[in-house]
């Protein structure tokens, strides 16, 4: 454990993606994400890594999914108009089964939007952005602390199962700074790129799942000499257009984090034991909700919170299990209400979700959601 | 919980007072948030930066009720100083900020002339104006700030910056 | 007429003039807005105009004699 | 000859540039072309792409459109061949112009389609905070190039021509009276015409670098700069750090949305 | 009205997007969408228009927009990979109040896919694509003639809402040819680029929005001098950082569309006055989907079916009113099962809603409907 | 030295290409070329993009890598860079090198990667059906210029060294026997090489602009390509319709990955 | 109903004699589609076109029970005449498709033969299997598909398109 | 040994070796495929292996005399 200290967000996040491994960072700078390309390109070459700016976002993805076939756990850093125009490679990540991670600082969009002001409207876009069907996992911090644990997070999920992961910071947490102590570096559990556990002669074929529906294609420049493409493939990798393989192969993308989502949904519940109305929430927002809740349950009012970190998958299970015992869901985002569509999905009209965005360049006051808190507890008393 | 506000224009180096607040706060054990906000600009504008101070983990980042607002340009006075805590603290540089609001506790210090005329240069008004900030705040001690100041900035401009700090911490 | 036009809310005191200035016109007061120390030894050159990027300065034209 | 002011939004104004951001200056020259060549205030159009270069569409009195970063050259093609009678000028910054609009900058050049692109060069992603972009000269420094910057920048004359500009131009933000000039020219030739114009950054390249203040470097300007003649005459070793400036080069080629013309009239009568 | 022709989707897509006045286009060619662009090369200059090929589908994307500021109606044309490419422009344009029209010509993704097979794989990126927040309008025909219909809808919208609005096309009506008959010049309704009402002496700014809350800025060269960019800005047009503008910029975005929702909103409902069960469906899809209720029906059994003309704005209302009264939705997509989530939303837990996804490059057969029908049947009957 | 079939995936063919198309013939030169230099089969890798001739990755046995359309070299760079002991070769189209990835291909000569680009041009969108490319020659015909194409092609060679790439070639698929030497040598530099491969496509462009089968436009390569040397000696008028072949430019810089592990060796003593 | 399946390989034409043979169905007042599937080479691969046409609109658009189906290769005899109706029928070429599939109606004409030799190039194969398909599925006239051909294939190449056609007409 | 070696499941019947071969050893049949007429013609020049784009022709290399 280190020293207590001072750090931003962004700072937090570079720092856990090369705690966690992260030895390749391409990118293209925009703001709130600049910091963390910054910070990269003076950390990197002190450990023998690699930062490279490139001449557009694009590129910026490209260059980091060239790295990680050739052997290194990979970084890019960005924010909305960026994270646009990193979708079609994000896809090709995701069918390649490449590892990767996007930090996309959310800012005000859309496009230009407001540069310098914090958002949290690109939840939707984390999950639909590119065209096809492919499954996304992303994760949001609400700390500091948590921005460079979630960054291990997203790398080591990264290289379990072959994936881009998103890390879905917000300028709020992104540029704040306050007092975090990191964990050693024997306290971080990091997951190492999968390697063949077969030769060539023993059969071995390199996009074949193991168990866990993972397959272990091999580094470049290993001897294996794989061919890997963004065209539909069996498991040899190379393209097919049959009918059987694509089905396969896109069920196969979806399947292997299905098959782990509850382990993967990470979240917190706050106060939940006999709330009789729920706040959900996540990113910098939730912090001010934390504020506010904490407040009402001073006062007595039973008032919960979920906070979710793991944004996709979605906590279908969580929010259902909510929706049953509590009599309203609210839910505040910066945005002009994103997740809340899933919360409403989830809860499938067992309980009364409201939206409540805000998307005015500000974030959420305690005190805007108190009121929201109150107004909620009095109609459902009704 | 204590929460103050240092705004004035881009370049003025208020973040960077905000911070080294922050690291104070935290060398004495404290909690500590800062966070900032800025327009387009790279220079001139209004920008703020905030730093809130509490023994506990401090969920909302940004100042409520400040405490203290310190304001080092006219613009920065009218953008952020109506949210002023009841009974708070204005800070003002008295050259730059021409017309004071009414109505506020004002404590009103020539910090940038005071740069100019005692260092020779603008750039210490920041570091003027964190002394004054300590002194009339009391949220952390003398020597912590001086500490704090010494690690962040650069380490030929080490002596400068504690005459600086001392400027500001004797200008009341 | 004066032969100098300041716009000082346009000025941000980047100098530029002060230095280009032949004849030594211009300086900035403690605001670090411009004016002009001597008006008189302007020579109407227009360098000062020529150079602001922030067009706060316009030189009349020189009268023709 | 209308005055240069009177192509400003002026009740915009003071910009939102640092003192002493050579982008004014520029812009100026800019006013100052289109002043000395009388154009239709209300038939000239300014598109822009992001960055602190780009924000000057803001002030200048025209149909101005702000577009996004890199994209400055295919939105006033479309603006273009959508009305051929409007005169198209594109500000553009080097991240903006080289890095991620690259690609529209050469085949801007390559379709010879008639817009004038001036290129704000400050070395710098100014509004972003100082980070390398393709025109930082190798081994500066920049918060992404905290070790110096590794690569080789881009001529972006030299590429304008290879691509196909017909014409092509360079100045500086000290040569504040040739501006001016270099941009008529590049209005009057009916074509793809590229000025860069060389400007001071003292906030975020300027002072990374330990180049001084905006005076000092509008000074070092102009002693790099040599005219192109004397240029050529200098011995390689003497080239060494400095660059030509004025008219680089001119050259004809059929102009896009004129020979697009002629597809439509051969069309619309029938023939292919 | 003409004589009966064959005609292929994508054809009559171009033709119906001539037909409403789109006299500019600027593509680059992508599988299967080419067809749109090729025929618009040929017939836009016989009538005086402009067909630019330009590098890159950000290019084309960008091209369109500066032609509809000049004052032409737009199209570009694209599938999957040229979609998600286009998506940070898409956002301009909606920021910004650009008319322009995107067809995207589906096909199986993620990344390159299977190109030349039928998807319906991009329905919730038409809708979440780009980053931040901003409405969307899609339109997804069933046959030749609906695409050109479709065409001359999304051409109105876009002029009248001045807003991008997206053509979802697939392979299937895309590709395929069917006899047709398209309607005379004169029956085709269509809506002229919106002018400003008054001079800028009168007080005229460009972004003040009308009674409908659509704004008129001025065509460039008319003499308004207008600004336009993707900053959040004000009537003006001019960039603000404030609070309020900003959520007044981005509101009036939504409600500019949500106040026609219902008009905009088109479907088909096909024997749902007593249906038990109802398909619901769109696109190519239906197709095979009608063939199967048609024949269910023909047995007497009580199946009903919905056709979505209109993706977004979601038709939350008809859903609703669909899940009040019938005790089970299916929903045929081809894709690993994307509008059902909305679907399933609006339901809101009151009727059961089953997804019935396929992703194998193969269309549906009206059997594996039937099939799905009857097990439906089977189960609500229970 | 292996036999060139060696480095193809032989259980894959034939390959998907149309009868007479010249890919073949240049993705043998480039099997030929490692051959000749026999290269490490096990660290050398093929990154291609989109197109026809970008399929000639999977027929290559070596670890390949098929990306975007356009995104080639990106990929490659991050290749090289996470693992400089690799030779890696980029097969590009001319759609795919010049038009989606025209910006890629400029950034990778202004650096300098070690990559070698083979771009099989063959002046068209083969793969979508005979699109015009930014090689189309003007005035041919394209189903998407019925009326022939109005705007200029780029020489994608004057471009990349514009760019800063320190070597240049072009070939064709008529001259079988040169390309494997003017691939050779280009990744023999250590930086950044192209090789242009003029291929027919009789199906997307030859059919359509009559220029008949794949017999008659290799034809017409052997008639109209010029050894740089003789075509330096023709008049203007006599190179019309000529296009000069052979190395056309080398010239040195640092190379990229090169450059930057002596930034890493700097970073990890601790230096700036 | 009458749903056929026109297979080959690309390159071979079989789209366009689809698309003859839906426009014919639509000059005799009938509705149709055509719809065809292919894969990622030019030229080569298996590749079908097909063609539906009905007295009432047509909703499923793709071929289900082929009442007839044409096979111009080897490979597109054993990728697309697996589900081939009940008593259906299988035109092959009878040089392309060395090993003709067991229990199926087939009938065997060298069409690509007929035209290298009777009209001097390969071309015109689609066009001569167009005829036979019309002769023996009686879907169109023959002087509607004669119209729907001339109206399709360029001007100069009517004449030799015609022989084709009867060729074709008359080669069972 | 005979001179040359056909993949002929390779050949697509581009007509280019037979272009190419300087003394017409090779026809294509009427499936398409390449075959040699007149393999005792052939010089082994190499001719149609260099320029054969589907790798269908192998010229067995002059015995040393
Ligand atoms: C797609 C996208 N990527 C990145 C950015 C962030 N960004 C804004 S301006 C800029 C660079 C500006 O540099 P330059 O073009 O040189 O203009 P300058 O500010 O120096 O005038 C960048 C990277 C953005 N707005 N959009
Ligand atoms: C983003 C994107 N846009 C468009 C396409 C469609 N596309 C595939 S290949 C190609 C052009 C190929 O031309 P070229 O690079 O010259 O290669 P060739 O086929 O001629 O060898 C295009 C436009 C795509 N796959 N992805
Ligand atoms: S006009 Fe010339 S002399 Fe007068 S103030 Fe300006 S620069 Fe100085
Ligand atoms: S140049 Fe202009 S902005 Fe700068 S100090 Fe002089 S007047 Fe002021
Ligand atoms: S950052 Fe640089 S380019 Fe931007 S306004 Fe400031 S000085 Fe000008
Ligand atoms: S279309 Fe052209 S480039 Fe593509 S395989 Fe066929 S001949 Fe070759
Ligand atoms: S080796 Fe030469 S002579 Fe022999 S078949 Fe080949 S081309 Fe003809
Ligand atoms: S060149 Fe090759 S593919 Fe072409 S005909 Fe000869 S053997 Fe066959
Ligand atoms: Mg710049
Ligand atoms: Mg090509």
């Amino acid at each position: 454990m280190s020293q207590p200290k001072l750090m931003q967000g962004n700072e937090a996040c570079a720092l856990g993606a090369l705690a966690a491994g992260v030895r390749f960072f391409g990118g293209y700078p925009i703001t709130p994400s600049t910091e963390i390309a910054e910070q990269l390109a003076e950390q990197l070459p002190k450990v023998g890594g690699t930062f490279i700016q490139m001449e557009d976002e694009i590129a910026s993805m490209a260059v980091i999914l060239g790295a990680s076939l050739a052997g290194k756990k990979v970084l890019t850093a960005t924010s909305g108009p960026g994270f646009s125009l990193k979708q079609e490679l994000i896809g090709y990540a995701a069918i390649a089964e490449i590892p990767c991670v996007i930090a996309n600082v959310q800012r005000v969009g859309p496009s230009t939007g407001q540069p310098t002001s914090p958002a949290q409207g690109d939840v939707m876009q984390a999950r639909w952005g590119t065209h096809g069907d492919h499954p996304m996992i992303a994760l949001s911090p609400w700390t500091v602390r948590e921005s460079f644990d979630v960054a291990v997070k997203a790398v080591n999920y990264a290289e379990r199962f072959r994936t881009p992961v998103i890390i879905l910071l917000d300028e709020v947490v992104g540029h704040m700074r306050e007092k975090v102590v990191l964990p050693a570096d024997n306290e971080i559990e990091i997951y190492s790129r999968r390697q063949p556990t077969k030769s060539r002669e023993e059969g071995y074929q390199p996009f074949t799942p193991e168990a866990d529906l993972v397959p272990n294609p091999a580094d470049f420049g290993t001897g294996y000499r794989i061919h890997v493409t963004g065209l539909v493939h069996d498991d040899t990798g190379f393209p097919s257009g049959s009918p059987k393989i694509t089905e396969q192969c896109i069920k196969r993308l979806h399947e292997k984090i299905d098959c782990v989502k509850d382990e993967i949904t990470h979240y917190d519940e706050f106060f939940m034991e006999d709330a009789e109305i729920a706040v959900v929430t996540y990113g910098g927002t939730a912090r001010t909700a934390y504020a506010a809740v904490e407040e009402a349950r001073a006062q007595g009012k039973k008032v919960g919170m979920i906070r979710l970190m793991t944004i996709w998958p979605f906590a279908d299970k969580v929010i259902k299990q909510a929706a049953a015992k509590c009599k309203a869901l609210l839910v505040p985002e910066m945005n002009y209400g994103q997740l809340v569509m899933e919360i409403e999905r989830a809860a499938a009209g067992q309980t009364k979700v409201v939206s409540m965005p805000k998307y005015n360049t500000e974030i959420f006051t305690p005190n805007e959601i108190s009121g929201a808190i109150d107004q909620l507890l009095s109609e459902v008393a009704k | 919980m204590k929460q103050l506000r240092l705004s004035g224009s881009g370049g003025q180096g208020l973040i960077t007072a905000g911070i080294i607040l922050a690291e104070a706060a935290i060398a004495e054990g404290k909690e500590a948030v800062q966070s900032q906000s800025y327009g387009p600009e790279a220079r001139g504008g209004a920008s703020k930066a905030e730093v809130i101070i509490d023994d506990k983990f401090i969920y909302h980042p940004k100042v409520v009720n400040p405490g203290v607002v310190l304001a080092m340009t006219q613009q920065a006075v009218d953008k952020y100083s109506a949210d002023l805590a009841e009974g708070g603290l204005l800070i003002i540089d008295t050259d730059l900020v021409p017309n004071p609001p009414q109505g506020k506790k004002i404590i009103s210090v020539p910090i940038t002339k005071l740069s100019t005329e005692k260092l020779g240069r603008e750039l210490f008004a920041n570091i003027i104006a964190l002394g004054l900030l300590v002194k009339i705040t009391g949220v952390v001690s003398l020597d912590t700030i001086k500490a704090a100041v010494a690690n962040r900035v650069p380490p030929h401009t080490v002596d400068k910056n504690m005459e600086a700090l001392l400027i500001g911490y004797q200008a009341i | 007429m004066s032969k100098l036009i300041i716009r000082t809310n346009r000025c941000k005191g980047c100098n530029v003039c002060v230095t280009f200035c032949p004849k030594k016109v211009l300086a900035l007061d403690t605001l670090g807005k411009i004016y002009a120390v001597d008006e008189a030894s302007c020579i109407q050159c227009g360098q000062c105009e020529l150079r602001c990027p922030d067009f706060a300065i316009r030189v009349a034209p020189k009268e023709a004699k | 000859m209308k005055d240069y002011e009177e192509y400003f939004r002026t009740n915009r104004l003071p910009h939102i540039w640092c003192p002493g951001c050579g982008n004014g200056i520029v812009m100026k020259s800019i006013a100052k072309a289109i002043a000395k060549l009388d154009l239709d205030q209300d038939k000239t159009v300014i598109v822009s792409g992001i960055g602190c270069s780009s924000r000057a569409s803001g002030y200048m009195d025209f149909d101005t459109l702000h577009t996004a970063h890199g994209r400055a050259i295919p939105f006033a093609t479309g603006v273009k061949l959508a009305n051929p009678e409007l005169n198209v000028i594109v500000i553009t910054g080097d991240g903006d112009c080289t890095a991620i609009g690259g690609n529209h900058f050469i085949h801007g050049a390559r379709r010879n389609i008639d817009l004038t692109v001036v290129l704000f060069n400050n070395n710098i992603y100014g509004m972003t905070g100082g980070q390398a972009s393709p025109l930082t000269p190798t081994s500066k420094k920049a918060t992404t190039a905290p070790y110096g910057v590794v690569d080789r920048p881009f001529d972006p004359c030299q590429l304008a021509q290879a691509a196909g500009a017909t014409y092509i131009a360079r100045g500086t933000a000290f040569h504040a009276a040739q501006l001016p000039d270099l941009i008529a020219k590049g209005i009057q030739n009916k074509g793809f015409s590229l000025i860069e114009a060389i400007t001071p950054c003292p906030i975020s390249y300027g002072r990374r670098n330990k180049l001084g203040d905006s005076p000092a470097m509008l000074k070092l300007m102009s002693e790099s700069a040599v005219p192109l003649t004397a240029y050529g005459k200098l011995a390689p070793e003497q080239q060494e750090g400095k660059f030509p400036i004025g008219v680089l080069h001119e050259s004809h080629f059929g102009e896009y949305s004129k020979e697009y013309s002629h597809v439509i009239e051969r069309a619309e009568g029938g023939q292919k």
